[in-house]
């Protein structure tokens, strides 16, 4: 029989950014909170300190800081005719599996999501008509708009130490940043990172081609900070250990270093580690939560988490996979295109090309997790006109290096041989005098990619598995193309000795290469209970003292990097939560 | 050391007879083994020298030379597959665990022979014969498990040099004066069945054999002078018992519990019962009378095994029971020719077929029982296809 | 003579490395010419002796890292390197013993998008792949891998990595060849600790300094310059 | 040998500059760099860098709650200001191989200012 435990206010699974976030806010606000975290605790002065935390082996290959596939994983497939099989190992995408989740191992690139992707439909609809969007495109509307997250954006990135330039400051197009983005209150709290060799060349090169490169956002503090909240920065050090790895500078905006200490600090915070949430538990009424059932992996005991409001906010995956176990929502079904729970999932699309330049040092090895220029002419800028090419959505396209460690990286021209003392020759030479343009593209919500429990595999405490179902459609095979075709005309203007072409992603995903964390979607947020699983505050149809937070809630992904919106969304649903939901217990809709 | 002390209690010592070459030897079959190098790396180990009796240098290199052998590696039967009739098997299916390819291998005769626990698992998991309840006492797959019980004094003697690195699976000298002697009157002691003792070295390897008096500290200088100290000059003195089978020790599929192939775990219950307590008290009794007899600069003295089994310290791998062979298909899962009462052309070996386990070690009934089911297969059944009793 | 070879490399390698003069040290490389004297092997870097591989299965990875890792301007070869230890320590480990890998059947082949999906562990996959191997280079040149000639090897390897040797067993060439090339790149760049890129030679090789890495003042101080790599490693600052 | 001169010279007063009175208090601001690891309340543990009361005249890798590289501990080092001048220029140049993720503050009149801040504040 589960152990029952004293019952709290607000009790949150999962602790990395979201959970962080609305940890600090909620304690803050005087209530009693407990978190519940997987993963186990760990100290930046004793985990992540020199030399052991440079060990490319341990980190990235074996993947020491993130989930382990032997306990917990999915099943995959491309679309519904094929058998779903289990993920055994990771690849494609990372979740972490600590406290301070993906956040401890993140490059740090933060974005303002703005209304382009808010309003996608009726933009959409209204500029290119109706039929424009095929019919399996179930992109809608997010029903929130940026003007709404503006200052919680703000909130985000000056908590996170974000270094980058500012493009447009309340209406004014600013010089060197991006002068596509939507207005911003005021600049970053940190200028934009010292930029690297490789970034510098692209942007010349883009220049003269007429675009309008600018200094990446990335939460890697170009200089000592100290936040609003008194969390201390040292200032980057461009170390080229940034992705996958903690930082041991305390120079990467993680929750670990800022929200979750205070969160800690306070009394009426209690966090459990090693506590493993298996299911969110209902009323009677199926139209309240109770609390939840965890399993301390220490010793397997089980326990029972009362609480008058739960907080889901173990990363995207976990979030739709809890949801599903617990029996929260109508499940989606592809066929019947009914129910919510599991729709929408989307992922990431890119392209890129390797250009290699005889004689050239661009020291690859020295780079921060946000060392690139990139630029918006394809995503945002409002004169890339879709009408021609046939797609919805849009890519960055960006240079320079968040990673150059040499088991993962060793540029070699095609056609190299793989072994030998050719291939040594090569892999010598080019090193150091090659460079990357890469395009990062958005994947347009579709009916067949979707979450759903797996009838066959489960996981270490019994229960079924989540099965992904997923693949590129001829949507972002279109732009994928479209992204190539620029990549490798930008390449040629820089002439150099060798190009490595890029090319679009048309075969079938696969699990198998790392490709992006970015796992967005299946419980979506939106204006109605028929098209979404949560309200604008992402607050349950459903139940409505449960709120889930994380990029689950986007109803279709685009090429920025989710954490911007999601760190931004936790500090607006935290403020629903403390001013208007504690008052008056109910649905905010 | 023992058997002089043995004998001078009037027991019968004798050398326990194991399948360790004490010469160079060929057999019958032409195989040849080397003479043993008393290396005492034996047990969990294979044999450098060829010197221990194993299949591997025996009859397996003889099929294999032969044309109408096959031998599949890697190769996981799942289930054994039945007729419509149920009267009679048609073969197994199995996966190549090297790609997780399924199969279907179709035979005239299926003979299974997997080690005991498999073997009951996998007349389970291929539902032949009725699986056993122990509430209702019906059915008969997963009857009968039994186990090994077992005590054990150490003795020290201080400044003698036992080498204990210097050893064989088997170096010791057994008596057998309360097992096969039919004159030790049981009825004082309640309890059926008998054990052998045996004194010497089993083995001298350092991470799992370090033997100290009771009360040595478990770290530190002390325990370190103590494990230099008695390495070398402590024996042991221990009794193998039988174990008599129980309503309540028997084999079952697991509700919960899943194999890497989604198969249900076979659920194993068993404890050692009063039987074995009362045994287990006698031996540790007779042990710490030889082992005083021998007056040891110190001693560990036996103590019975009255405690729930427990599955985390070695102890035995002597599962017996659960395909038992019997008189009637009312009783026992396989006849005296460890042919299934149920399909006639299915087999089963192994120390499963016992209907109960006795001090001895199994493989030597084992071994005979499958060159006697081979013969009865041989010369039988093979003219004449149908249940041999 | 068996205290001598308990340092230095594995067995036979050490006589005859010790002979030639310490080729490692005196290697240079064509990225960075490094400054530091030939110096004899540091005795216990790299404890010999295999934790895994058998006889046949040594012979076989120690062949193979040599072949494909040959002694010349850019390193010395692959068990100079230390990558048949690495190899056989990573085998022996939680990687090799698939601590992360989900284990559960049913057990199908799937599709390749699909990834992994073999019933081994990398260990278990290792050893079935080299005794296939080793089976298929006796059928065709009748003596296993490691006797083979240079051009017999690069044959082998051609076909374990283009999949046009098939294993009679069903094991699969491709997830053979891909899981041995990895641990081929792991052993030659992972951090020394390991057993593999031994004096750091991987990293000299392409010019990867290692784990100092605070390059703050270094971005314009170096900016298209080569970087003066001071090699340092994990064991260095321990 | 002009040259030859005013470059002792120049030898010379960078090595004046550092003993000459830094500004306190614009150290104070330079300090910002160190705070992240380096909590500046006395006693103060558990950080990425070790607590700097009394760092001035001690011996290197002395604080005994804090866990310093091999390097730091065999440097023999004396936190004199000229030897914490040079490691704060250039951490890895001073001791190399040391655990201080920190890439170093190039201007010499930063690191006397800092070291007047550190002099008025950690004594």
């Amino acid at each position: 029989m589960a152990k029952v435990m004293k019952e709290v206010d607000a009790v949150i699974i999962g602790l990395g950014w979201t959970g962080g976030i609305l940890a600090k806010e909620l304690a803050e606000a005087g209530m009693s909170v407990v978190a519940l975290e997987r993963g186990t605790m760990r100290d930046p002065a004793k985990d992540y300190a020199l030399p052991n935390i440079r060990d490319e082996l341990r980190y990235v290959q074996r993947h020491d800081l993130m989930m382990n596939t032997a306990r917990d994983t999915l099943t995959i497939r491309n679309n519904p005719s094929q058998e779903a099989l289990p993920m055994r190992k990771l690849g494609s995408f990372l979740p972490g599996d600590v406290v301070g989740g993906s956040a401890v191992h993140w490059s740090g690139h933060t974005w303002r999501w703005t209304d382009n992707e808010f309003k996608i439909r009726s933009n959409y609809e209204a500029r290119y008509g109706k039929k424009f969007i095929p019919g399996d495109m179930t992109i809608q509307d997010w029903g929130i708009t940026y003007a709404e997250l503006e200052p919680y954006y703000d909130k985000f990135e000056y908590t996170a130490a974000v270094s980058g330039k500012a493009g447009n400051i309340r209406g004014k197009i600013q010089a060197g940043g991006n002068p596509f983005e939507a207005p911003r209150a005021r600049d970053y709290p940190l200028p934009p990172l010292t930029p690297i060799l490789s970034s510098e060349v692209f942007s010349e090169a883009a220049r003269n081609a007429g675009y309008h490169p600018f200094p990446r956002p990335s939460a890697n503090a170009s200089r000592a900070y100290v936040n609003p909240d008194g969390s201390k920065f040292g200032a980057c050090q461009y170390c080229g250990y940034c992705q996958r790895f903690g930082c041991e500078a305390n120079a990467k905006g993680s929750p670990h270093m800022t929200v979750i200490p205070i969160a800690m600090s306070k009394p009426n915070f209690e966090l459990r580690a090693n506590a493993w949430v298996t299911r969110i538990i209902k009323d009677a009424s199926g139209k309240r939560v109770t609390g939840v059932a965890y399993t301390n992996v220490l010793n397997g005991e089980e326990f029972i988490q009362p609480a008058s409001m739960v907080l889901l906010t173990a990363y995207a995956i976990n979030n739709v996979h809890l949801m599903l176990l617990s029996g929260i929502g109508k499940p989606y079904d592809p066929v019947s295109q009914t129910g919510v729970i599991g729709k929408n999932y989307c992922y990431q699309t890119g392209a890129g090309a390797t250009l290699f330049f005889e004689g050239r040092n661009f020291n690859p090895f020295i780079n921060a997790g946000g060392s690139n220029a990139t630029m918006d002419d394809f995503n945002i800028n409002p004169d890339f006109d879709r009408g021609q090419l046939g797609f919805v959505g849009g890519y960055s396209i960006g240079a320079g290096f968040n990673t150059a460690l040499p088991i993962g990286y060793r540029p070699v021209p095609r056609g190299t041989p793989q072994w030998g003392t050719e291939w040594k020759a090569a892999t010598s030479k080019w090193y150091q005098t090659a460079m990357n343009i890469g395009a990062s593209g958005g994947v347009m919500a579709n009916r067949y990619n979707y979450y759903d429990l797996d009838p066959t595999y489960r996981n270490a405490f019994g229960l079924p598995l989540m099965r992904m179902t997923f693949d590129y459609k001829d949507n972002e095979h279109k732009m994928g193309r479209h992204a190539a075709a620029q990549i490798n005309a930008l390449a040629k203007t820089m002439n150099p000795t060798h190009l490595n072409e890029a090319s679009a992603r048309t075969d079938p995903w696969t699990v198998v290469p790392y490709q992006s964390t970015h796992n967005t979607g299946g419980t979506i947020m939106g204006s109605n209970p028929g098209n979404s699983a949560l309200n604008k505050y992402l607050q349950s149809w459903d139940c409505h003292n449960l709120f889930v937070v994380g990029a689950n809630v986007f109803p279709h992904n685009a090429s920025y990097n989710p954490t911007g919106p999601v760190g931004a969304l936790a500090y607006w649903t935290a403020d629903a939560i403390k001013n208007r939901y504690v008052k008056n217990p109910g649905m905010l809709v | 050391m023992f058997a002089e002390a043995a004998k001078n209690h009037g027991y019968h010592p004798f050398p326990r007879p194991v399948a360790n070459a004490s010469r160079a030897y060929t057999n019958p079959d032409g195989s040849k083994f080397g003479a043993c190098e008393y290396c005492g790396f034996c047990e969990r180990f294979g044999c450098e020298a060829n010197a221990k009796g194993s299949p591997l240098i025996t009859v397996i290199p003889i099929a294999m030379r032969n044309p109408n052998f096959e031998l599949r590696t890697n190769a996981w039967v799942t289930k054994v597959l039945k007729d419509s009739s149920g009267k009679k098997v048609t073969g197994v299916t199995y996966t190549n665990t090297l790609n997780g390819e399924e199969f279907e291998q179709p035979a005239g005769m299926v003979v299974l022979t997997a080690y005991a626990i498999n073997n009951t698992h996998l007349m389970l998991l291929s539902g032949i014969g009725k699986p056993y309840d122990p509430v209702s006492q019906t059915g008969v797959v997963g009857r009968n498990y039994c186990y090994q019980t077992g005590a054990a004094a150490q003795l020290f003697f201080d400044g003698k040099h036992f080498n204990p690195f210097m050893s064989t699976g088997g170096l010791n000298v057994g008596i057998d004066d309360f097992h096969y002697d039919w004159n030790f009157d049981r009825a004082p002691h309640g309890f059926v069945g008998g054990y052998n003792l045996a004194g010497g070295m089993t083995h001298g390897r350092p991470i799992s054999y370090r033997p100290l008096p009771a009360g040595t500290p478990q770290w530190g200088s002390e325990w370190k002078a103590a494990s230099a100290k008695w390495y070398n000059s402590a024996m042991i003195i221990s009794s193998s018992g039988s174990v008599m089978a129980n309503r309540y020790n028997y084999f079952e599929l697991d509700p919960n519990y899943r194999n890497a192939f989604g198969l249900p775990l076979m659920r194993m219950t068993f404890d050692y019962k009063p039987n074995e307590h009362k045994m287990g008290q006698h031996a540790a009794g007779v042990i710490n009378k030889i082992a005083k007899s021998m007056n040891p600069t110190m001693m560990n003295p036996a103590v019975a095994r009255t405690e729930p089994w427990s599955v985390v310290p070695y102890q035995s791998t002597h599962n017996t029971g659960g395909t038992i062979m019997g008189t009637n298909p009312g009783n026992s899962v396989v006849n005296k020719y460890l042919q299934s009462w149920d399909c006639h052309n299915l087999f089963v070996m192994g120390a499963g077929v016992f209907p109960h386990n006795s001090a001895y070690n199994p493989t030597g009934p084992v071994g005979a029982l499958a060159y006697w089911a081979a013969d009865a297969i041989k010369n039988r059944y093979l003219k004449n296809p149908g249940s041999l009793v | 003579m068996k205290d001598i070879e308990k340092e230095g490399f594995g067995r036979r390698d050490f006589l005859k490395s010790a002979v030639a003069g310490g080729a490692v040290a005196a290697a240079a490389t064509a990225a960075v010419v490094t400054t530091q004297p030939a110096q004899a092997q540091p005795a216990g870097t790299a404890a010999s002796g295999y934790a895994y591989l058998n006889l046949d299965e040594a012979a076989f990875v120690e062949a193979m890292v040599d072949h494909m890792v040959p002694a010349d301007q850019y390193s010395p070869k692959g068990t100079d390197m230390g990558l048949a230890i690495f190899i056989d320590r990573a085998l022996a480990g939680g990687w090799g013993k698939g601590e992360r890998l989900y284990m559960q059947g049913p057990w199908k082949p799937g599709v390749p998008s699909q990834g992994y999906q073999l019933p081994l562990t990398p260990a278990e996959l290792y050893r079935a792949g080299i005794a296939a191997t080793n089976a298929h280079c006796a059928k065709t040149y009748g003596k296993t891998f490691d006797r083979l000639d240079a051009k017999q090897k690069q044959e082998v390897l051609i076909g374990l990595s283009s999949a046009k040797i098939t294993f009679s067993d069903g094991l699969p060439v491709r997830v053979f060849w891909s899981t041995v090339y990895q641990t081929v790149i792991e052993g030659m760049f992972a951090d020394p600790i390991y057993g593999g890129n031994r004096d750091k030679a991987g990293w000299k090789m392409i010019g990867f300094p290692g784990v100092i890495a605070t390059h703050a003042q270094d971005i314009i101080k170096y900016r298209d310059k080569k970087f003066p790599a001071d090699y340092t490693s994990i064991s260095d600052m321990s | 040998m002009y040259r030859k001169i005013t470059i002792a010279a120049a030898m010379l007063f960078a090595m004046g500059a550092v003993h000459a009175d830094g500004d306190a208090k614009r150290g104070q601001k330079l300090f910002d760099e160190c705070v992240a690891c380096h909590a500046p309340e006395r006693g103060a543990t558990g950080g990425v860098g070790p607590s700097l009361f009394g760092v001035i005249g001690r011996k290197a890798g002395e604080v005994a709650d804090f866990r310093y590289s091999p390097a730091m501990k065999r440097s023999g080092v004396t936190w004199n200001e000229r030897d914490l001048d040079a490691y704060i220029e250039a951490p890895q140049k001073k001791i190399p191989a040391n655990r201080m993720p920190y890439s170093g503050m190039p201007e010499a009149r930063d690191r006397a200012d800092l070291i007047a801040y550190l002099n008025a504040t950690f004594k």
